[in-house]
């Protein structure tokens, strides 16, 4: 006998025990506000990174085209796997004395772990992160980027 | 027990060895061949009763080669390391301790196909990592391959 | 009210007028059988559709959303897809087996669906021995999975068409008993007896508990049949990959799986006429007024509103609950659901005899 | 194994041969590349071989070419849940080398980190358990609250897995002045949703058929096989690093070392639940009680171990992970070795899943909790 009201009592709470789970999923299917996937892509226009995110490596340049880069290659010692790397050359200056100054800022976004030593470890700002993170291109070779734009040139009073 | 009995305990089992205390735990270094006695003794003895093996470490120095057992004792709270020194780089051999602690099967298997030391009595001594046709043992300091390893 | 006889009557005397008897029923199963294959099709689209856009609501998503409006047409897109897709073969597989597999399972699900009794009049197949005959006929489907398991020749596959053998076998039991305890108060096998004699009330309510625990077999067993979550072991894709059908794709693939969401809906069909008084309205007792207002819905809306609610049943159960392992699965028909049903059984034929049902 | 048996009709013995499947490495519950060679008897299985390597990167022969700002990025690829426990292990090492002291924000601050992380790998452990187990909602529902944590990473921390938020000497930055205020809205958000975590599984008459008594280690076999972290305290093994060798903020909270002695993989699954309560209470205790000070302490720019040898290790969200340098006075190390938590929790799998059935062994496997990458290094 007390093993058939074990065997009923057992189905018993076997059933309030499935019920119980069902009222977790009941409630969420009767609350659409509780949906938390978004849709991206259509939401770019609202989609907004914070402002630490690490995205991609950036030379700032600000509006009259100059950068603070001076070429010191701290970042580039700075680098795990090789990402960044500095190409220098030197340029006569108005005043006859021979200055290095960068050529190519090359940047392998295809090997960048993003940790973030090479910002740490430049001397003057001249990167930083950028929040860009749709990095998809369908050639591999579009992930070498020559940060430096054509023209720029070193920043005054940066050394 | 405090280093110093540690100390005399292994004395008695090995008196070879060589003491040293660094990164905080009691070093003791032994030459390869007492390592299964030293082992067994410290696992089994009442006073020690080292149960819990956490690590083990190869390790490939230009002239020999050593295997680190960094142990301790669940009951007793006590650690010690002890260095099994292995004189052959070139073939080098030791015991296994894969009957004293069940974990050590993996990692020896670990050490084994990454600096080729031969653990004798071992269970099932293949490759874990690498591929079975692989040739060398990559961390050795001797190892070479241009094609895989890029110098930065 | 809203009876079908007239409409298939006077296509039969229509037909019947110009031409000979054979060809007259010729033609009338080709009617018929486009008019399945449509609503198989039909079925096909909107319940992955419905599955999809369920499940995501369950799990806190949106669920297709790019093709058509709110993703409706996700389904026809993907059917596309899978009619384009290259229908591979395994090397070594058995291939008359491997092709013939997919065709075995959807014969079923043709089979059984023929017998479902959609509306007054509407209704392809109504043997006086319907019950018998679908349960029957649905477990025709087993051999199928037997078969793809087999012929694939992949050990994943095998596994899953063995544990969908032990598992089909038993709960054919579970069902079969507990469409009985029904049958035994109706006193018919015919699907439109069983209907006719719920129009006083459906059996779930008019039958006591027993009919109740009949129905919560019923679902329980049914959805170990269609080999749904929390029962679908032979394609538990955590464990087996996809099961029986890991080898299949393209078309062969689509198949197996409008297979399963239409054999669903025969559950749901069966629980529905059988349980819930099929396409008869919602009746209570000698409530005239309320009575008349409820057969003005059309019983087309009472069966399908029946089955969705089956359906969305099914679908709770599959997107709330873990999996079962095969003995626990097997422990559940043989130790709990059958000695439970076979009890039942004799409740309810003793509140017969004693004609205690209202 | 290969059994004679015999044919009942006609007498003579049939031939049976062993069953060998490969699970993975593309397996839906390996969680990744894991390789697994089983042998069965029809459902049974008899024997595990874990095959590894597929994602062996050897970070240790990395380390041995970077400086110690460098490796510690690497750590992250390896057990990527538990990302700022790797980091923190290796940051601690070469502290403990260097004999800086950290100032008492930065212990905080670690503190807190590692406790997220903790949270974030456990729940999504809880979401793929359930998928394994055939209730696929739950990964959401465990993604729905490991997101809250993630964003709080990625404000403060400037990422959202691979962190690296550690370096020798502190930290990388200062938290974030939203980071207070944005754990304290999750520690109240996921709180409430705990409980529904229970209500969805604990409970759940299915779930415990499937967890209770299957996969059974003893105490004295998860010691023998060195299983850490909740598996292994599942056994009644307490090894809770962060109790036994408390470092970073850890000897000024209070908290509970969740044990159970049952082995069993309901005890890991409700000895992980425990720890989430624990976590959870931790940040509590420590959130509005940041110390002011430097978020770094003076390190120079290149860090060089002076000769010796350094052992530390952390608690992760799978176990104890050890790190063993050997510095011969350089600016990288002679050799370092990574004590990962999922290369000994991954031997006794073996042992565990003999004799049970294939459903069991992905249940097993998923509440030892294995992160191949972690394994593999």
């Amino acid at each position: 006998m007390k093993a058939i009201i074990k065997y009923i009592s057992s189905i018993f709470k076997a059933l309030k025990s499935l019920f119980r789970g069902m009222a977790v999923t009941g409630h969420y299917i009767s609350h659409p506000k509780e949906i938390i996937t978004q849709q991206y892509p259509e939401n770019r226009e609202t989609l907004k990174m914070f402002d630490m995110f690490r995205g991609e490596v950036v030379l700032t340049h600000n509006e009259r085209n100059e950068h603070r880069c001076t070429g010191c290659s701290a970042c580039e010692v700075a680098c795990p796997n090789g990402s960044i790397e500095i190409i220098s050359k030197r340029i006569e200056m108005p005043d006859g004395k021979k200055k290095k100054v960068i050529d190519k800022f090359v940047y392998h976004l295809s090997m960048c772990t993003f940790c973030n030593l090479c910002i740490l470890s430049c001397p003057t700002d001249a990167i930083k992160m950028s929040q860009d993170f749709e990095h998809a291109v369908f050639d591999r070779s579009q992930l070498t980027k020559v940060l430096n734009k054509t023209g720029s040139k070193l920043m005054e009073g940066v050394r | 027990m405090d280093q110093e009995q540690l100390k005399e305990t292994v004395l008695s089992v090995a008196p070879e060895t060589e003491f040293e205390e660094t990164g905080g735990f009691l070093n003791v270094t032994i030459p390869s061949a007492r390592l299964h006695d030293l082992a067994l003794h410290l696992r089994e003895s009442e006073d020690t009763l080292f149960d819990y093996l956490f690590c083990l470490t190869g390790m490939d120095w230009p002239e020999y080669m050593i295997v680190v057992y960094h142990l301790k004792s669940t009951t007793h709270g006590h650690s010690i390391v002890i260095k099994a020194k292995i004189e052959n780089r070139e073939k080098p051999e030791i015991d296994t301790v894969s009957d004293i602690w069940r974990t050590a099967e993996f990692h020896e298997r670990e050490v084994f196909d990454l600096f080729g030391i031969v653990f004798r009595n071992h269970p099932d001594l293949r490759r874990i990592f690498l591929e079975d046709d692989w040739m060398g043992y990559p961390l050795r300091k001797d190892y070479v391959d241009e094609v895989n390893i890029i110098e930065l | 009210m809203y009876d079908f006889k007239s409409l298939t009557d006077s296509i039969h005397t229509s037909l019947s007028a110009g031409l000979s008897p054979i060809m007259v029923t010729i033609i009338e199963f080709v009617i018929i059988a486009f008019a399945f294959m449509i609503l198989f099709t039909l079925l096909g689209l909107i319940l992955v559709y419905a599955e999809r856009k369920i499940c995501a609501f369950f799990q806190l998503r949106l669920g297709p959303m790019r093709v058509g409006k709110w993703g409706m047409a996700q389904t026809a897109a993907d059917a596309v897809k899978l009619i384009f897709k290259e229908p591979l073969v395994t090397k070594n597989a058995d291939k008359f087996l491997f092709n013939l597999a997919p065709f075995i399972i959807i014969l079923s699900t043709f089979l059984a669906l023929g017998a479902m009794p959609f509306a007054k009049g509407l209704h392809a197949l109504d043997f006086d021995i319907g019950v018998l005959y679908l349960t029957a006929v649905s477990s025709i489907g087993v051999i199928g999975i037997l078969i793809a398991g087999w012929s694939s020749d992949n050990k994943y596959s095998l596994i899953g068409a063995m544990r969908s053998g032990a598992q089909v076998v038993s709960y054919e039991l579970s069902v079969g008993l507990s469409l009985l305890t029904v049958v035994v108060l109706a006193g018919s096998l015919q699907f439109s007896e069983i209907i006719a004699s719920q129009e006083a009330g459906w059996w779930i309510f008019r039958g006591h508990i027993p009919a109740l625990i009949a129905f919560v077999i019923f679902m329980i067993a049914g959805t170990a049949e269609t080999t749904r979550g929390p029962f679908d072991l032979p394609e538990a894709e955590s464990e087996l990959t996809a099961g029986f059908h890991t080898e299949y794709s393209g078309l062969k693939f689509a198949f197996f799986f409008l297979a399963e969401f239409v054999n669903m809906f025969i559950i749901a069909g069966i629980g529905a006429t059988v349980f819930l008084g099929g396409w008869m309205p919602f009746h209570i007792g000698n409530w005239e007024g309320f009575n008349r207002v409820m057969d003005f819905i059309p019983p087309l809306f009472w069966f399908f509103g029946k089955v969705t609610f089956l359906i969305f049943l099914m679908m709770w159960f599959k997107w709330t609950f873990p999996r079962l392992r095969i003995d626990q699965l097997l422990r559940l028909e043989w130790k709990y659901l059958l000695p439970i049903n076979l009890v039942n059984i004799l409740v309810m034929a003793f509140i017969v005899l004693k004609g205690w049902q209202f | 194994m290969a059994e004679t048996h015999i044919n009942t009709i006609s007498g003579k013995p049939l031939e049976s041969q062993e069953y060998l499947i490969n699970m993975g490495p593309q397996h839906p519950s390996t969680h990744g590349v894991l390789r697994l060679l089983l042998t069965l008897d029809g459902e049974i299985i008899h024997k595990v071989e874990p095959h590894l390597g597929y994602i062996h990167r050897s970070i240790e022969k990395m380390c041995e070419k970077d400086s110690y700002t460098q490796i510690v990025h690497l750590t992250d690829r390896m057990d990527y849940l538990s990302s700022h426990m790797n980091n923190e292990a290796v940051s601690l090492a070469v502290e403990q080398g260097l004999e800086l002291e950290m100032p008492e924000r930065v212990k905080v601050i670690r503190t807190i980190i590692s406790e997220l992380t903790r949270l974030s790998s456990h729940q999504l452990w809880w979401g793929v358990f359930g998928m394994d187990l055939g209730a696929i909602t739950t990964f959401l529902y465990g993604f729905r609250d490991r997101e809250m944590i993630i964003d709080i990473f990625e404000e403060t921390c400037g990422a959202r897995l691979t962190m690296n938020y550690n370096v020798p000497g502190g930290l990388m930055f200062d938290i974030h002045p939203n980071f207070q205020k944005r754990t304290k809205a999750f520690v109240a958000h996921f709180k409430q949703k705990l409980p529904e975590y229970d209500q969805l599984l604990t409970g759940n008459v299915i779930f415990e058929l499937r967890t209770k008594g299957v996969g059974i280690l003893s105490k004295e076999d998860a010691i023998s096989y060195g299983v850490t972290g909740p598996s292994g305290r599942a056994s009644g093994f307490s090894n809770d690093v962060r109790k036994h060798n408390p470092y970073s903020a850890y000897s000024q909270v209070e908290f509970k070392e969740a044990l159970s002695e049952e082995g069993d993989s309901y005890a890991r699954y409700k000895v992980r639940i425990q720890e989430m309560w624990e976590s959870l209470s931790i940040i509590e205790q420590l959130i509005d009680n940041i110390p002011e000070g430097d978020y770094k302490a003076k390190t120079k720019a290149v860090i060089k171990l002076p000769k010796g040898e350094y052992y530390q290790k952390v608690e992760t969200a799978r176990g104890e992970f050890g790190v063993y340098i050997i510095s011969e006075g350089g600016k990288s190390p002679y050799r370092l070795k990574f004590r990962s938590p999922g290369f000994s929790n991954l031997s006794a799998l073996d042992h565990m899943a003999k004799g049970a059935k294939i459903g069991d062994l992905v249940v097993i496997m998923s509440t030892l909790d294995l992160v191949i990458p972690d394994i593999d290094r």
